[in-house]
């Protein structure tokens, strides 16, 4: 790629024009935060993406899905990212959509999606930090299924999850990537506690505790002991996607912030007169242009199923979180008290920005996996 | 033994004595400040005990003259009592505006009158003071505050608004900047005093991306004031205003750090399993250590009547950005456990509320592009800065 | 099979016949680049037929058309072959002002005769051209240029100094900026071509902190020139220069990365001991991968047309600034070993040398100072920028 | 500390008199740059510290020093980094004679460096990181005394040191502080091969490979296998000391550009009056200030014999190593094409600090120290 084609700049626009209108902070992240929604998002808009095709961009066409890619996928977020809009796309149409792929529980679970009924989660992290390969949650063995015991947070939408991709160890030990089983647990599991929690974005994340949960044998997702195949398709989507999100966060927080640069005056000026700010701007305008080229080429090559595509998903997440993190200082800082102020959508920015870029790893996490594999 | 030693054996003793042990344990957070006021609840007996027996000797403001409700020491008896009181770990008796911003202001440019009849009711603890400094349309650039103040023969009629008075709500009074001439931006400026009590004033508390609210909108509707409420004249309130910034900022740099002190954040986060985040704490913990260092030079210089005018600029600036980046810090620290905002495992969303507050230091009390200019200005002496 | 599958299969073949095996292998500094020109001295006779097999089919500058001694290709085949040159590791054949600077602006701005007459040496690699542009006064300045050219009727007199002339003593032509009228500062600059054999053109290296000398100054002493040698019209340089700029900074941006291109600086490294500096070079590499991934689309837009005109300036500043880095870094890694100013180990001190030259780096050909403000006024549209 | 003494104001009066006068860039690096000097540095200058005492500003009154400690020396190496004044004050004055402090070495020694006569170096490193517990040189215990076996490198003035200190084992392994043995080598000592290096910054450091080098018991300093204690005050004060010089180094470098800024034209403007050049200067020179508090301090704990002296010496080397790279940096680049000219002086500041702020570790050595020792 590089460059759109005509159908992702049909895309783009599309998404654009839905989530500028449907999407915005007052309608949506405002709206449901102010009302002290459980789920953070609204169901009506999930379903208009179901009804725009959005929920099956990442689901084969053959299954019902407009199989496109992670490209396509990517233009999506990064309005999702500008708007601040809260939905369920990230985790359900972009992650869980990919981790199902290919084995055998599309059939189950992309009728739900594509219909914008179901709503999918996510849960990996045992720890405060992302760590997908010390996963101790137990599943052992049990008749013809399995049963787990274990913990589980920072599980994005866990709550409101009709599913929940659930990571466990059925081998080998925390730290290896071998002997990880994906299960597909549904909503209500005997056994299973939900603790839902807020995040300083208002989203809404859940802790899981597994008590003797018995799953069937046909929750397992690809293979007993493979789940770090499914895992990591699940994850590569995931990150890519939030790289692309947190460029649009990015974008968003930076254009904000040129246009208060534009109408602020101080001193009988215009604030985006002083040379300071101005260099400061164009220095971050820089490396949001660098993210989005990053984002997008780590989604070129996962569509390509290119050998770089791990290395670039890397560079990508690290790279937005970064010039996110960025932006959202340089923003709320330029905007001086009123940038404080709950009332004014900057620091929604500087919030989102916070748990996005934590999300599968922050990026001195991807940051890491750049150096260890490229072994040094 | 030299006058000197025998000051610093006495007052260890008297503090021994004196310092009720709770009162020696370290905050946990700002919300352990003893602020005063009419409007005060002390949280503890100790509290209230430590405030008054300290109040008692002018040690709430050990330097100011004993006629003001001050302790009369020298500069270097002032300076054992620091120590001493570094020593045990003891807290600040009281977190006052009016003994970091007003009194110095006072001090300088106070009638006699005033001094007495205001300086020793901040030494006790008394009385609660907010700034009025800022206006929505005033920002960085502070001369251009409009809030109309009137002379009205035998009191000032005040007009207007102002826009991020820390803790207005529960101050007693107010020392304000007022327009009382139109025909000069700084020169129409004057420095006022009056009691929030006062027919006309309502403050409406701002909530902040912290969820906290800790300024507020103060509104000025035909408030009444008497005429020798005007400190360092009328139309040159502009002097005191910035007099009392550079206090300020001393105030706000000596806070750098928050309630960090010169702890090491690495020892205070423990264990750090990620090698690139403990690479960025160590080197914070450079800077802040640097800083710590610095900051103790300055704060000698200036007791010593040493210290650069812009000085305060670049501490405020150093510090506040460095508290941005232990903050910034922190939540890596904390992960995914330090994004929930309120639960009760993190106390409230505690980390992470404390975070977004930070970024509010670079901006009040003068944004960090306000004191780089400063030094530029000041210090560097550079062209048209 | 299309026609460009068919291209790419006969560019393929093609290539695998004529580019000679020694220039498959990376270049292992700028030294192993051809420049071309009548004093070049080939390095090798790979270098020479490289060059030779590739400027016989205009692929020195394959989107130039074929009359003015291009390839004539469509954007589609261009990028083909590029991508296929990349596939084998070819060098360039050949790295020259004219191809990147010049050309361009003869290509828009240029008579017929003067494309004709001009190109087809420059696609050859015949001719060696070096940029008149900066003076000792006007340095970010570029306009404030005082090099005088006078109407001497049948032809140019031109006297005055020019600074910073990458490789004067080296090249065969010059293309200058003077001075035609006093009365404008941008509105009175010529764009002027003319031979450094021609009398009274003189240049003396200048030594660099690295201890190279890649630039000199450059003197005219009543140098004649023929009329017919300005370029886009007598006061009308400005323009040319301006859009002679942007490719100047396209070529800097692209090779950004100097000769480091897309390699992981950690894998370059080899084993890194110390855990900050590898957090530091993880997180150059992550700003360095993305950055190669911003110049392919970069390249893609502008081949496309589609690139802002000020991009180039983005890409300028942001790989300039990375590679000055990506030293800073070697340097670190090298530790003691590459302090090394002159010894045999360290080849004559190369690390250090390369280290320092890349200072230059956002200097030469516009500031970073310079690139921000460009960003800032023509893509932010700030204002007053 | 943190305020000077009338004493030390008066000390550092004379060297900044003294060092701006003979000690100019002009008058001495260049001049034994540009001349070739083997030594890199004027012997005569070199005498003229002598004269004033200032050889001896770390020996003890009573050897006939001038008893001071590391604050005064760090006023002094200030003014030598401010001029980039090459000389062998620091190895020797500072690190060699702190090194030699009450191991009995000091009637051999002390004369020798009071009177200018005697230049000394410190041979530590065997790689190109320092790393001081990693010592591997062997000395094999032989009759009455030692044979020395292995090599050095970094080792600066060490083609013209009279007096070597040589780290060596004598028992543990690598990586052990136990076991190392520090040894007062002298000059022309049978099998000592001597590679004369020129660094970037023109100042000299030797390669020195040690070939069965037969030294006497007596030239032993401090105890054998405990030579950790004489080598970490040695190492201590050359550190405080070099963060001293790094900030002159700083300082120089910044008031160059300062008065560039105020004197440079572009656009009809001085370039000072460009804002984004005023904050960034700004910055910059908060910096030093507060790298010149750290170095201030570390100096004053080394002089009280306070136990936080180690953890602020690393403390302010890193930071004025850090703040001196800024300065350097800023300072070539706001100097424009002039400043990567051999011919103006910034440029002879950044390779100074390249060569100064490795000596004996560089900021993420001292970052890593600090680190450890606090235990994290």
């Amino acid at each position: 790629m590089t460059l759109l084609t005509d159908d992702q700049k049909q895309l783009q626009d599309m998404a654009r024009t839905f989530l500028g209108e449907e999407g915005t902070i007052k309608q949506q992240l405002r709206h449901w935060r102010d009302t002290g929604c459980k789920d953070g998002f609204g169901h009506g808009l999930w379903k208009q993406f179901a009804e725009l095709g959005l929920t099956g961009v990442a689901i084969p066409e053959d299954q019902g899905g407009l199989g496109l890619g992670a490209t396509e996928a990517a233009l999506v977020l990064e309005e999702i990212g500008r708007n601040l809009t809260p939905s369920p796309f990230l985790t359900t149409a972009v992650a869980a959509a990919k981790g199902l792929e290919g084995t055998g529980q599309g059939e189950r679970w992309f009728p739900g999606i594509l219909a914008g009924d179901t709503v999918a989660a996510l849960a990996i992290d045992e720890g405060k930090h992302h760590a997908p390969e010390q996963v101790a949650l137990e599943a052992r063995r049990q008749g013809n299924g399995f049963v787990l015991n274990g913990a589980k947070q920072f599980v994005v939408h866990g709550a409101s999850a009709d599913l929940v991709l659930v990571v466990a160890r059925t081998g080998g030990s925390p730290g290896e990537r071998e002997g990880v089983t994906l299960f597909a647990v549904e909503r209500g599991a005997s056994g299973l506690d939900v603790e839902n929690v807020t995040l300083t974005d208002s989203s809404k994340a859940a802790r899981l505790t597994f008590h003797d949960v018995a799953v069937d044998a046909d929750a397992v997702v690809g293979e007993v002991d493979g789940g770090w195949t499914p895992l990591s398709r699940a994850l590569a989507a995931g990150r890519a996607g939030s790289a692309a999100e947190l460029v649009g966060v990015a974008a968003g927080a930076s254009d904000m912030t040129v246009d208060y640069l534009k109408a602020r005056k101080q001193f009988g000026r215009l604030i985006g007169e002083f040379q300071a700010l101005q260099h400061r701007a164009a220095h971050l305008h820089s490396e949001i242009e660098i993210a989005r080229a990053a984002a997008w080429k780590a989604a070129e090559l996962l569509d390509r199923d290119a050998p770089q595509a791990e290395l670039m998903v890397y560079v990508a997440k690290a790279k937005a979180a970064r010039s996110a993190s960025l932006a959202v200082q340089e923003g709320v800082q330029m905007h001086g008290g009123i940038g404080m102020t709950d009332e004014h959508d900057i620091g929604l920015y500087m919030k989102r920005e916070a748990v996005l870029g934590s999300l599968w790893g922050d990026w001195r996490y991807h940051a890491r996996q750049v150096a260890e594999l490229s072994g040094y | 033994m030299t006058d000197l030693e025998t000051f610093r054996a006495e007052t260890r003793a008297w503090l021994e004595v004196n310092c009720p042990p709770e009162m020696r344990e370290p905050m946990k957070s700002e919300d352990d400040a003893c602020w005063g006021g009419r409007k005060w609840t002390f949280q503890s007996d100790a509290q209230r005990q430590w405030l008054e027996v300290m109040a008692e000797r002018g040690w709430t403001v050990p330097d100011w003259p004993k006629d003001y409700g001050g302790g009369g020491l020298l500069p270097a008896e002032s300076k054992v009592l620091r120590e001493e009181l570094r020593a045990i770990g003891a807290r600040s008796p009281l977190t006052s505006f009016g003994i970091s911003m007003l009194g110095p202001a006072l001090l300088k440019y106070g009638t006699e009158e005033q001094k007495r009849r205001f300086l020793p009711e901040i030494a006790r603890g008394e009385i609660r003071w907010c700034q009025g400094y800022s206006e929505p349309g005033a920002g960085s650039d502070l001369a251009g505050l409009q809030t109309k103040c009137e002379d009205r023969g035998d009191h000032w009629l005040v007009n207007g608004q102002k826009v991020w008075t820390s803790y207005a709500d529960q101050a007693d009074w107010i020392f304000c900047l007022v327009r009382t001439s139109a025909e000069s931006k700084q020169g129409g400026i004057s420095f006022l005093l009056f009691d929030m009590e006062s027919p006309g004033v309502s403050t409406k508390p701002i909530l902040l991306i912290s969820g906290y609210s800790p300024f507020c909108e103060t509104f000025f509707d035909d408030v009444k004031v008497p005429k020798d409420q005007v400190v360092g004249g009328v139309n040159r309130g502009w002097d005191v205003a910035k007099y009392l910034l550079q206090h300020e900022r001393e105030m706000i740099s000596g806070m750098g750090l928050g309630g960090g002190g010169s702890a090491l954040l690495g020892k205070l986060l423990g264990t750090i399993e990620d090698p690139f985040l403990r690479a960025e704490v160590a080197a914070f913990d450079v800077d802040a250590l640097a800083f710590t260092a610095m900051s103790e030079h300055f704060l000698d210089q200036l007791k010593a009547g040493e210290a650069h005018p812009a000085m305060p600029s670049m501490m405020k600036y150093s510090g506040t950005e460095l508290n941005k980046r232990r903050h910034e810090l922190i939540m890596a620290a904390g992960g995914s456990d330090t994004l929930e905002w309120d639960s009760e495992r993190t106390r409230g969303g505690k980390p992470a509320r404390e975070w977004l507050r930070t970024k509010a230091n670079s901006i009040e009390g003068g944004t960090s592009e306000i004191q780089l200019g400063i030094v530029a200005k000041h210090i560097l002496r550079l062209p048209g800065a």
